[in-house]
């Protein structure tokens, strides 16, 4: 007889309700996309990245397709923190929405000030580091390239921060272990990967970047492949759970993830392909389960067979 | 915004009208009864990862809404998406979604309307030709080619579009010689009126030149790249005119546009 | 009037007769595909890596598809310095062929014996150093990951070898201008990139690896616009002449990678969707040259404009 | 190798047999001429890189030649290239690189030949079976369901193959219930012969003990996953059997194979 999966995630300090998260810079405020997938039903929305001031955003073009994936300059526009606030968390609480805020900051102090400002409110479940900022301090190199900067601002956000803290990693790393584990042991509750991978294209014909700000970030299938090794190398170094993503597009590219050792997964790219992409996969791996008799979603995650 | 649909649409015809142009009829019932003019679509081209296509959506213009359910896409052929567009078969379906964004507005109608359109840019000038039904307005259409000209001329005449038509041509045959922008401002010192245009950038441009010397205001329909057509991603930035001292301000073509007052955007 | 482009492209020490040449591993000794492509009218052919002793691989599955891209963890499988020197170079040097040795060591003492062994061959043109194998000595963590080991294995090669030495830089770090830099700086002529990214897929009817080695390399179309970024990005940080590749399958890709600063390219996986790829690609270069009045394809190179 | 080609070529039928199980003529004459059973061809379903479809080609065996230049593949649907195969409309070409690859050798014909398929891994077997002509022979075919049995008898009706045909089927409808090696072990007691075998790995790994214990030679039709098909790429490795002591020896499928003496591989 096939009854009701148990979907939930156990994070620690935090379950989340379901395992498909939208990711951050996908899914706006929760309210762009709400005509089509309710974000409360999601395990967690993590909203657009978040700066201390409003951003205004780099100049246009900021994306472009390129073979299974995409590249984006957005550049972090964003309403920054006070008008996240009281302008558009609001929304997302009265719909009993799971809140992930993505911060991220062009100082330590900065991380700092998000986090602090962000503990106070009420609902927002979960803090998303995005450490991919270029640390002007340090020569221009993002954050998360190196395990010292990282452990650097996790330390001050934890620190600052009343909710559970996650990182949100850069693939671009020769050693993604050494950075997990310098986040956790900084503090760090969870980590998540990837985000996107820095690329570029060009348009031959007037022989200009295809990007005004020459270099992107790829996302979507393309990099499917290096986001579940990452994510393979990660859960199997560090004890922390691991919320894993890049190319999700439907419930199977879900469940490899789970199976590779994500507790949860964030679907990015694919909420542009179609809005209703998030909700699809996670109605997609309740199927799976009850059609494979598996009753509680935990006991697939890292059940991938090794010889 | 009103409502917005996803829905697979049985394409109903799809023919060349000139090399490279053609003209797509879809019964979308619900689409056509909530669109207006100088909304747009988002048509899905590609399918699963591995089994090809494009993955992200493209936007097109609405050319014709009629109150029978259908609509009308009106688009030329520029690279992969709209290559396999132009391959798909009557019967079939695609994956529309829809109606997006803000459109023209014209319920303050003047005494008098320009309608300029440059090149493919008819698209959705066609429905709001056909919207605005016998309000006073003139038809400003700028053609590359003559042929241009042939297959604009059938197209308005399939609408109760009665206003004025005038037309420039780059070849200078069958119409004037040169780019619609220069009747534009002949007719503006004439008789200055709203304008409403959509077409390339430059001739939006110059446009909006037009208007503010003229004293009039226009509505232009913007393109950028875009990925999710909902506002969800920032990708369709157009910069504001207001951000002039602190820095950049920009708009979401998808959202706050693809129509904008030509006084919004910084040229 | 349409005249023959130049095609030939300078290397300083070398001067290759055009600027197409087959990637390591992908167009095994130059024989198996010469019904389609003769490799003698290529700019070069980059045989499949070489060891000292003849090495078996991996065990099968050894690639699997993924989006726009490919995964193999072939694991070297080669036949040994000595087979190629007497078995597969005669062959190459009677047809004339531009012929590029790759090769890898699992110490750097294994990385000068191979330098040496084919610095005495006739008909080596150049020496392709691939720096992605494990660095046992440190870690496990490949040679081409760090500056420093980078430098160490260029050194010795560059003593050992009579040819021109390009080294072909791992795609996966955080600043690859860094290791360009320090190959450049020990003795390199020239610089190539990008070798595959490490990546994974899994089979989720079996909950198995994709591949039987878990983990594999990606190439194909997915990662060239990571290729670019990186190419992008070396050739503005170093003098040396850099050869850029990865996911190259038409002519407008090869011309792409030259305008933003490649002096030649390398073809890989296209040619296993179609053996004659690399001469289509030579052919549509020489087209496109002839259609834009491009009298010298150098002055394509790095003609991107940026604002 | 003899001469390989990469051809467009027209698909003059494709028929469904049974569900997911199809059968595609196509116009191949270089290819026709050039070939022998247990050779195969890569056949590209993809096009460009974002127009879509798969990157690599897909390797199929051939599974009817004729002296009319046509050539037939027997193929089941899978994932995503046999899908679009399946959707492939008569009239439309494909592109096919081959014949490639070591066939079977059956110039030494002994008194008796055991040609032994299971399930898909029929389709070279057909094309060996019409070329042994009118040799000793008999056919063992293994089936899953009875609707199997019946497409194989079809199939072999229409070579002029008049050995024997032993037949089970894995439901026991139409055939003997069982698997086919049950009646293969039992002809090779009573007389030994010379073995031809396709069909999953598990089957010709029971083939290579049954040849063994019988001490006839058998040779068997092996897969692995293929990239170049040319033996470039070293993919479609497979151990041999040799690589006992200095540790393991692998050898092309495409190249070396992918027909293997059964004693040359390591099970
Ligand atoms: C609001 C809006 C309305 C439009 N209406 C029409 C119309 O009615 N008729 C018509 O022919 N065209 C219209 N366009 C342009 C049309 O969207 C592009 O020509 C189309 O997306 C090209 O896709 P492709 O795959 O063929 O080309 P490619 O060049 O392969 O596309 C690559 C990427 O660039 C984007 N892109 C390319 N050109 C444009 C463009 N001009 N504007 C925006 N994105 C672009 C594509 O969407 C895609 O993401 C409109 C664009 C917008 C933004
Ligand atoms: C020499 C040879 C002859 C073959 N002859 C036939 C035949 O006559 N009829 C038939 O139905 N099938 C045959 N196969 C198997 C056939 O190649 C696969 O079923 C097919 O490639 C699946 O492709 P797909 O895109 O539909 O499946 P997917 O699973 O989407 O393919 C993904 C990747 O795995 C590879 N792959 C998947 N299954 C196999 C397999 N069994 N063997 C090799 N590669 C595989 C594909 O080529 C592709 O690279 C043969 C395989 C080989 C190696
Ligand atoms: C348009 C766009 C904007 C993004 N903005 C952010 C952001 O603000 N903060 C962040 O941490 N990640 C951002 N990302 C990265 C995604 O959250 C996600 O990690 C990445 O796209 C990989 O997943 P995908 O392949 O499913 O899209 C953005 C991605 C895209 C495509
Ligand atoms: C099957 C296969 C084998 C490869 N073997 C080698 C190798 O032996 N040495 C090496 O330096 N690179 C090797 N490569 C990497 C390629 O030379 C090339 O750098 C990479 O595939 C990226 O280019 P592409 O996307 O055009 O394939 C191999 C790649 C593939 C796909
Ligand atoms: S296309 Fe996503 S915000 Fe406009
Ligand atoms: S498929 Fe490339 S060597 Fe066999």
């Amino acid at each position: 007889m096939v009854t009701q999966p148990d979907m939930r995630v156990d994070l620690g300090k935090l379950v989340l309700k379901n395992p498909v998260l939208a990711a951050s810079g996908t899914f706006g405020y929760g309210q762009e996309m709400a005509d089509f997938c309710d974000p409360a039903l999601l395990g967690g929305v993590v909203v657009k990245g978040l700066t201390l001031e409003p951003w205004p955003g780099n100049p246009p073009p900021r994306i472009v397709e390129t073979s299974a994936g995409m590249l984006n300059s957005i550049g972090l526009e964003n309403v920054g923190l006070d008008v996240f606030l009281k302008e558009k968390l609001p929304w997302l609480v009265e719909r009993n929405v799971t809140v992930v805020a993505n911060i991220l900051g062009k100082t330590v102090d900065e991380y700092a000030a998000l986090a602090q400002g962000l503990g106070k409110a009420d609902g927002v479940a979960m803090i998303e580091i995005n450490v991919s900022c270029p640390n002007v301090a340090a020569g221009g190199l993002a954050f998360g390239t190196s395990p010292e900067f990282t452990a650097q601002v996790v330390r001050v956000v934890v620190q600052a921060a009343e909710q559970p803290v996650m990182v949100k990693l850069t693939p671009m790393v020769s050693d993604i272990t050494a950075v997990a584990e310098a986040a956790v042991q900084a503090g760090a509750d969870i980590i998540s990967l990837i985000n996107t991978i820095p690329a570029m294209a060009v348009d031959l014909e007037n022989r200009r970047p295809a990007l005004k700000n020459v270099v992107g970030g790829l996302s979507g299938p393309a990099i499917k492949p290096v986001a579940l090794r990452l994510v393979w190398e990660v859960t199997r170094a560090v004890d922390a759970p691991v919320i894993g993503g890049g190319g999700i597009m439907t419930a199977e590219d879900a469940l490899e993830f789970l199976m590779v050792g994500a507790r949860a997964v964030q679907v990015g790219t694919a909420n542009f392909v179609d809005p209703r992409a998030a909700l699809k996969i996670l109605e997609g791996i309740e199927a799976y389960c009850k059609e494979k008799s598996i009753q509680d979603l935990s006991t697939w995650v890292g059940s991938l067979k090794i010889d | 915004m009103g409502d917005v649909f996803i829905k697979n649409c049985q394409v109903l015809e799809n023919r060349q009208l000139m090399e490279g142009t053609y003209l797509m009829r879809l019964r979308a019932p619900e689409i056509a009864a909530a669109a207006k003019p100088g909304q747009f679509v988002m048509v899905r081209t590609g399918s699963e990862p591995l089994e090809g296509g494009p993955l992200l959506r493209r936007p097109f213009s609405l050319h014709r809404l009629n109150s029978s359910g259908e609509i009308s896409l009106l688009y030329r052929v520029i690279g992969v998406g709209t290559r396999i567009m132009g391959g798909v078969e009557p019967g079939r379906e695609l994956e529309i979604m829809g109606p997006l964004g803000r459109g023209f507005d014209f319920s303050e109608a003047k005494e008098q309307s320009y309608l300029v359109a440059g090149g493919i840019g008819l698209a959705p000038m066609i429905a709001l030709a056909e919207a605005m039904g016998d309000r006073k307005s003139k038809f400003f259409y700028g053609a590359r080619t003559s042929k241009e000209v042939d297959v604009f001329l059938a197209l308005i005449r399939q609408t109760p579009y009665e206003g004025e038509l005038v037309l420039t041509s780059e070849d200078g045959l069958k119409a004037a010689k040169g780019m619609v922008t220069g009747p534009l401002a002949v007719a503006l010192e004439e008789e200055p009126a709203q304008l409403f245009a959509c077409g390339p950038r430059l001739m939006l441009a110059r446009v909006a030149v037009l208007a503010r010397e003229a004293g009039v205001r226009a509505q232009v329909s913007l393109e950028a790249n875009m990925a999710c057509g909902l506002g969800a991603c920032l990708s369709c930035a157009v910069e504001r005119a207001s951000g002039e001292e602190s820095g950049p301000v920009y708009s979401r073509v998808c959202f706050e546009g693809p129509v904008f007052f030509a006084e919004e955007v910084r040229w």
